[in-house]
């Protein structure tokens, strides 16, 4: 992907007058990471760039500290703020729209196709000594590196971030101008959700239970994430207290159900809360499995629709009831 | 007294329906297992999935929640759509390893004193067989 | 100093002669390296090939009971007194045991607390020299070395075909004793291998910063606008404090379950907003911007201002943990330059 | 064996007085220290903290507002708040306290003798002057005149009322109190505590002004404290930050590199000054 059109449509966003600025990504100068950027005017505007690496969400930074971005350095004007985003991203953003947690006339939206991005820990490790930055383009089911002066030619599902193996929309939603040519969609696949399915309940359990050992309750998930942008989160409320502070087993579970539930019919599918967390966690396989049956149960389907009630809030008089006495 | 051996279940009954409906099974004697702690709620779709988790770390083994029959709320939707949210968590549950049967739902109205005390029987029969959860372990 | 040879068929043999301890070794588990309590060594699989995770669990945990009590009988106060087991950390690299040495004077001074007091005393740590350091590493910048001895007891280094064991400490003797058995005495060759390796693994050290005057800058800068800057990307989660060496701020909480409470104390995170918000809803430190310059100040100041050492070891955690990218080193650089 | 900072006495409560109601009561306790805890192990000196708190609910710092004197009393105004302030209001005479202190420095009341002492308070931020207040009154001819100013959003909001009443007689007390907003019946001053203390206008000649109440009013009142010709030497105050362990290890009360729990409360301006994020 060539970065040129990137570049003159953020110029020309720039010399609108009612943009305060916009989101985008930059290259680090350290190995294959990237940064969100902040531009404000004309001398950052080159530094933007969009290419596999780009593995985090920018979205999230409309809403940090009650959206301050959109009223810095243009106090009680209507402000808006421009960003890149990708196919999930828009989702996500769709969604706030739709909670009324933003105006979509406080977005201007380039929208970026996106083919999927590189797990950070993966091509860490598989180039773990990088000096200096680090290039990487796609093309025919290879990623192209270039690092350290040489180049590799490396398969795109070894590197591939795994939220991305599932994505079922990589072209956005909703944008302003849609940069980059739109993706061919692939068939939605469960089998990883399915394989924890067939597990018998004790074997889930103990997965689980390992899994939840590891959790140290940063809340790195649940900052990163796009949907969480209330700004007193319940669980972390000392009046009522839902989940004590200690870290243990049974208080990780319940953190992480009611953090996954509170996404039921709203994750979007970006995988920002596995991409940050430092242990590991398969946390996607909650957001998945919230997903997989919210079809099944009540044929729903996140940024489906432009304009869609969320899930929790309507019902069918024929649900599902086949657990009522 | 309950033995530690006895399950536990914890049940919000709608204040509307079901919780009449507990209150005429304890006036007319309808006999039921003495396992179950009542927590009154306006109405069972004010049941955030947090009431039930805490039950759970509390030590509850099973959650019951009950409302009026479908088309009788007395907010008109709320059991509605606690059926959907309670659908929905029942899989998430599952999926963890918390066997689903230890959340359930009943329509109880408040005229069936006898339907909440066979809900009753038939659910902590359940439990019993499946165990304690022991979530209140750490 | 006290030096023997331990060849690496018998390190598992070493570990198990030390089952009068509670053992942490470090393991390979989702991907990264933490320590684990284990009980037989002999059938463990050891993970030594990287820097293990949340070393400061073993010693100042992230949740531990302050007391437990009864609201009728009242409060039941913890002994110290009982004869619990020492413990033996194994396989932790320098900049991990120099954390404990800078949290050490906190937990000391004024109102010396005795649960970090008893388990720092009882507890032996063993070092893995770090042979392959990372690419965010900058130990060297802020007093430290991946060669350096600075808190453990035991010294290991990897010099090919075995182990060169350093002796540090008077507690290092005390497991040498127990596991005399499997080690010899080094030949010189092996010594001056030893002393290769570590010349060799200081010089990988590739990141670095300027601490030259920086307590004095933050102080001159303390009201610029250059935090705002830093502080923009970062999106207030706990993974640069959690996973600090050094980072030992707590909170306190009484809980309850089933009529059993407990008063615990519990790691906390100055990037949260909750950490300094006052009941009255008034936050002293409303925004990432000041919470990412106390972060700093704390490390690159206050420590220094409180207890002559800077606060930061160089593990590079924070940088390379980081959800956003946030990245100190970068950070000191932009402040030195203004 | 060292002693374990983090294990409490138990206190029970002795009188409770409800000094306003509302949204933000205030409660005035007393308590008594439970027979484990000698008086000599609760030596304090007017400023200090203590950690007040409900076994299952937390612990919370609070200022001491009763006079070193007062034997095996303790008093404490607390304003319903938080979790734990509002445990503490639903409490009842009799119901028992967790208590551990006495924390951090205090007023250097034995280096001002002879001189005039002004306190300055707004709303709960009266609760350590009143120790001040009450520590004066009782070594009251090593002192020279109080005055004492204080004021609230309203009557209602006010402390100590009864109190004051009976300080001003004789004493070469005098107390001047404000209200934010007119109210029928209130002959005092109407405005804000900075502008009573402007019309007042203590001397600074030999005199210590403390200043204690909402962050906004002590910046104001220090301002024009320094317009009146107060020294920074002259003026103290003390300051408040969420604690939890009230040792100086848990990390949060930090202005600059000091403590406030235990380092502060207490600070001069001048060393104020010299404070980051103050």
């Amino acid at each position: 992907m060539d970065n040129e059109k990137l570049i003159a449509e953020a110029k020309t966003v720039l010399l609108r007058g009612d943009i305060v600025g916009i989101i985008g990504y930059q290259k680090d100068s350290q190995g294959f990471r990237v940064s969100p950027l902040f531009v404000r005017d004309e001398r950052d505007i080159e530094k933007l760039f969009f290419s596999p690496l780009c593995w985090l969400s920018l979205v999230n930074y409309l809403t940090l500290e009650k959206g301050r971005l959109l009223q810095k350095g243009n106090p009680g004007k209507k402000a808006k703020v421009a960003l890149m985003v990708r196919g999930c991203d828009s989702k996500a953003l769709n969604q706030i729209i739709i909670e009324r947690g933003l105006s979509r006339d406080e977005v201007y939206v380039f929208g970026i196709p996106c083919n999927g991005v590189i797990d950070l820990k993966k091509i860490e490790k598989m180039f773990p000594d990088v000096q200096g930055s680090a290039q990487v383009s796609e093309n025919n089911g290879f990623y192209h590196v270039r690092c350290n002066g040489k180049s590799h030619e490396v398969p795109k599902e070894e590197l591939i971030a795994d939220s991305c193996k599932h994505c079922v929309s990589p072209n956005p939603i909703l944008y302003d101008v849609l940069l980059y040519t739109p993706i061919v969609v692939k068939q939605p696949d469960y089998r990883d959700i399915e394989e924890i399915d067939n597990m018998s309940i004790a074997e889930k359990w103990e997965f689980w239970r390992e899994q939840f050992s590891m959790c140290v309750r940063c809340y790195a998930c649940r900052n990163a994430c796009p949907l969480c942008y209330c700004d007193d989160c319940i669980l972390e409320r000392l009046s009522p207290q839902w989940i004590y502070r200690s870290v243990n087993m049974s208080e990780n579970l319940i953190f992480h159900l009611a953090r996954s539930f509170h996404h039921a019919g709203r994750c979007a599918g970006c995988g920002e809360c596995e991409r940050v967390c430092p242990v590991n966690l398969p946390l996607m396989l909650l957001n998945r499995k919230l997903e997989k049956d919210s079809k099944e149960l009540f044929h729903y389907t996140v940024g489906e629709k432009a304009e869609q009630k969320p899930l929790l809030a309507t019902f069918n008089p024929q649900d599902p009831d086949d657990f009522i006495f | 007294m309950l033995k530690k051996t006895d399950p536990e279940i914890v049940a919000f009954l709608c204040n509307w329906c079901s919780y009449a409906g507990a209150d005429l099974a304890g006036t007319s004697h309808f006999h039921y297992p003495p396992n179950v702690k009542v927590i009154r709620v306006m109405c069972t779709g004010r049941m955030n999935p947090l009431l039930t988790l805490s039950a759970f770390r509390h030590g509850a083994d099973g959650v019951l929640i009950s409302g009026c029959h479908p088309g009788e709320c007395h907010y008109m939707e709320g059991n509605y759509l606690a059926r959907r949210r309670i659908a929905l968590f029942r899989k998430l549950l599952g999926f963890v390893g918390i066997n689903p049967e230890r959340l359930r739902m009943s329509w109880v109205s408040a005229s069936e004193g006898n339907k909440f005390s066979r809900v009753i029987k038939e659910m902590t029969e359940k439990i019993k067989q499946l165990g304690p959860l022991g979530l209140e372990e750490e | 100093m006290n030096c023997f040879i331990l060849s690496k068929n018998n390190l598992n043999d070493f570990l198990a002669a030390l089952d009068s301890y509670e053992l942490f070794v470090p393991i390979r588990k989702n991907g990264i390296t933490v320590l684990a309590h284990i009980d037989d060594p002999l059938a463990i699989k050891l993970d030594l090939t990287s820097q293990p995770y949340l070393v400061k669990q073993t010693i100042f945990p992230q949740t531990e009971s302050l007391f437990t009590f009864d609201r009728k009988k009242g409060i039941k106060a913890p002994s110290f007194e009982t004869n619990h087991k020492s413990q033996v950390v194994f396989g932790i690299r320098s900049c991990d045991a120099r954390g404990f040495c800078i949290i050490d004077p906190v937990f000391e001074e004024d109102y010396p607390d005795p649960y970090y007091i008893h388990k720092r005393k009882s507890t032996i740590l063993i070092g893995l020299q770090c042979i392959e350091p990372f690419t965010n590493c900058f130990c060297t910048s802020v007093g430290g070395s991946p060669s350096s001895t600075e808190g453990l007891d035991l010294q290991f280094t990897d010099i090919g075909e075995s182990y060169f064991v350093e002796v540090i400490t008077q507690k290092g003797e005390e497991i040498i004793k127990v596991t005399a058995p499997f080690l010899s005495c080094p030949d010189k060759n092996q010594s001056v291998k030893k002393d290769e390796v570590k010349k060799d693994a200081e010089q990988k050290v590739k990141r670095k910063i300027d601490v030259n005057q920086l307590s004095q800058k933050i102080e001159q800068i303390f009201e610029d606008s250059v935090w705002s800057d830093l502080a923009e990307k970062c999106i207030s989660c706990g993974i640069c404090t959690f996973f600090c060496p050094t980072c030992y701020c707590f909170d306190i909480q009484d809980e309850i379950i089933r009529g059993k409470g407990k008063r615990l104390r519990t790691w906390d995170s100055c990037m949260y907003s909750e950490y300094t918000a006052h009941a009255s809803g008034y936050n002293p430190r409303p925004t990432r911007m000041e919470r990412l310059r106390n972060r700093i100040y704390h490390k690159f100041k206050q420590n220094i201002d409180r207890y002559g050492v800077s606060g930061c070891v160089g593990c590079g955690r924070c940088i390379t943990l980081c959800p956003s990218n946030e990245d100190i080193v970068e950070n000191i650089e932009t402040l030195q330059r203004l | 064996m060292m002693e374990n900072p983090y294990i409490p006495h138990q206190a029970v409560i002795d009188r409770i007085k409800q000094e306003t109601t509302g949204d933000r009561a205030i409660k005035t306790l007393d308590v008594k220290l439970q027979n484990n805890a000698s008086d000599k192990s609760f030596q304090f000196h007017p400023g200090q903290c203590a950690m007040l708190g409900i076994l299952g609910v937390g612990e919370s710092m609070i200022s001491i507002a009763s006079a070193p004197s007062q034997n095996d009393i303790l008093t404490f105004s607390i304003m319903k708040l938080g979790r734990v302030t509002s445990e503490i209001h639903a409490c009842e005479e009799g119901d028992l306290l967790t208590i551990r202190g006495p924390y951090g420095n205090y007023f250097p009341l034995s280096d001002w003798k002879n001189k005039n002492i002004v306190t300055v308070g707004g709303g709960i931020g009266q609760a350590p002057l009143r120790s001040v207040i009450r520590y004066v009154l009782d070594k009251r001819n090593d002192y020279g005149d109080v005055d004492i100013i204080y004021g609230a959003r309203s009557v209602s909001d006010l402390c100590y009322r009864d109190e004051f009443e009976k300080l001003e007689k004789g004493n070469k007390v005098y107390v001047h109190l404000s209200i934010d907003e007119e109210e029928e019946g209130w002959k005092q001053f109407v405005g804000f505590v900075p502008d009573n203390l402007l019309r007042i206008k203590p001397s600074p000649n030999n005199t210590i002004v403390i200043t204690c109440g909402p962050p906004i009013m002590i910046t104001l009142v220090i301002k024009k404290l320094i317009g009146l010709g107060f020294q920074d030497t002259q003026i103290y105050t003390t300051l408040e930050k969420r604690m939890k362990c009230g040792i100086g290890k848990c990390g949060r009360c930090n202005v600059g590199s000091l403590y406030v729990c235990k380092d502060g409360p207490v600070f001069s301006y001048q060393q104020l000054k010299t404070l980051p994020e103050t």
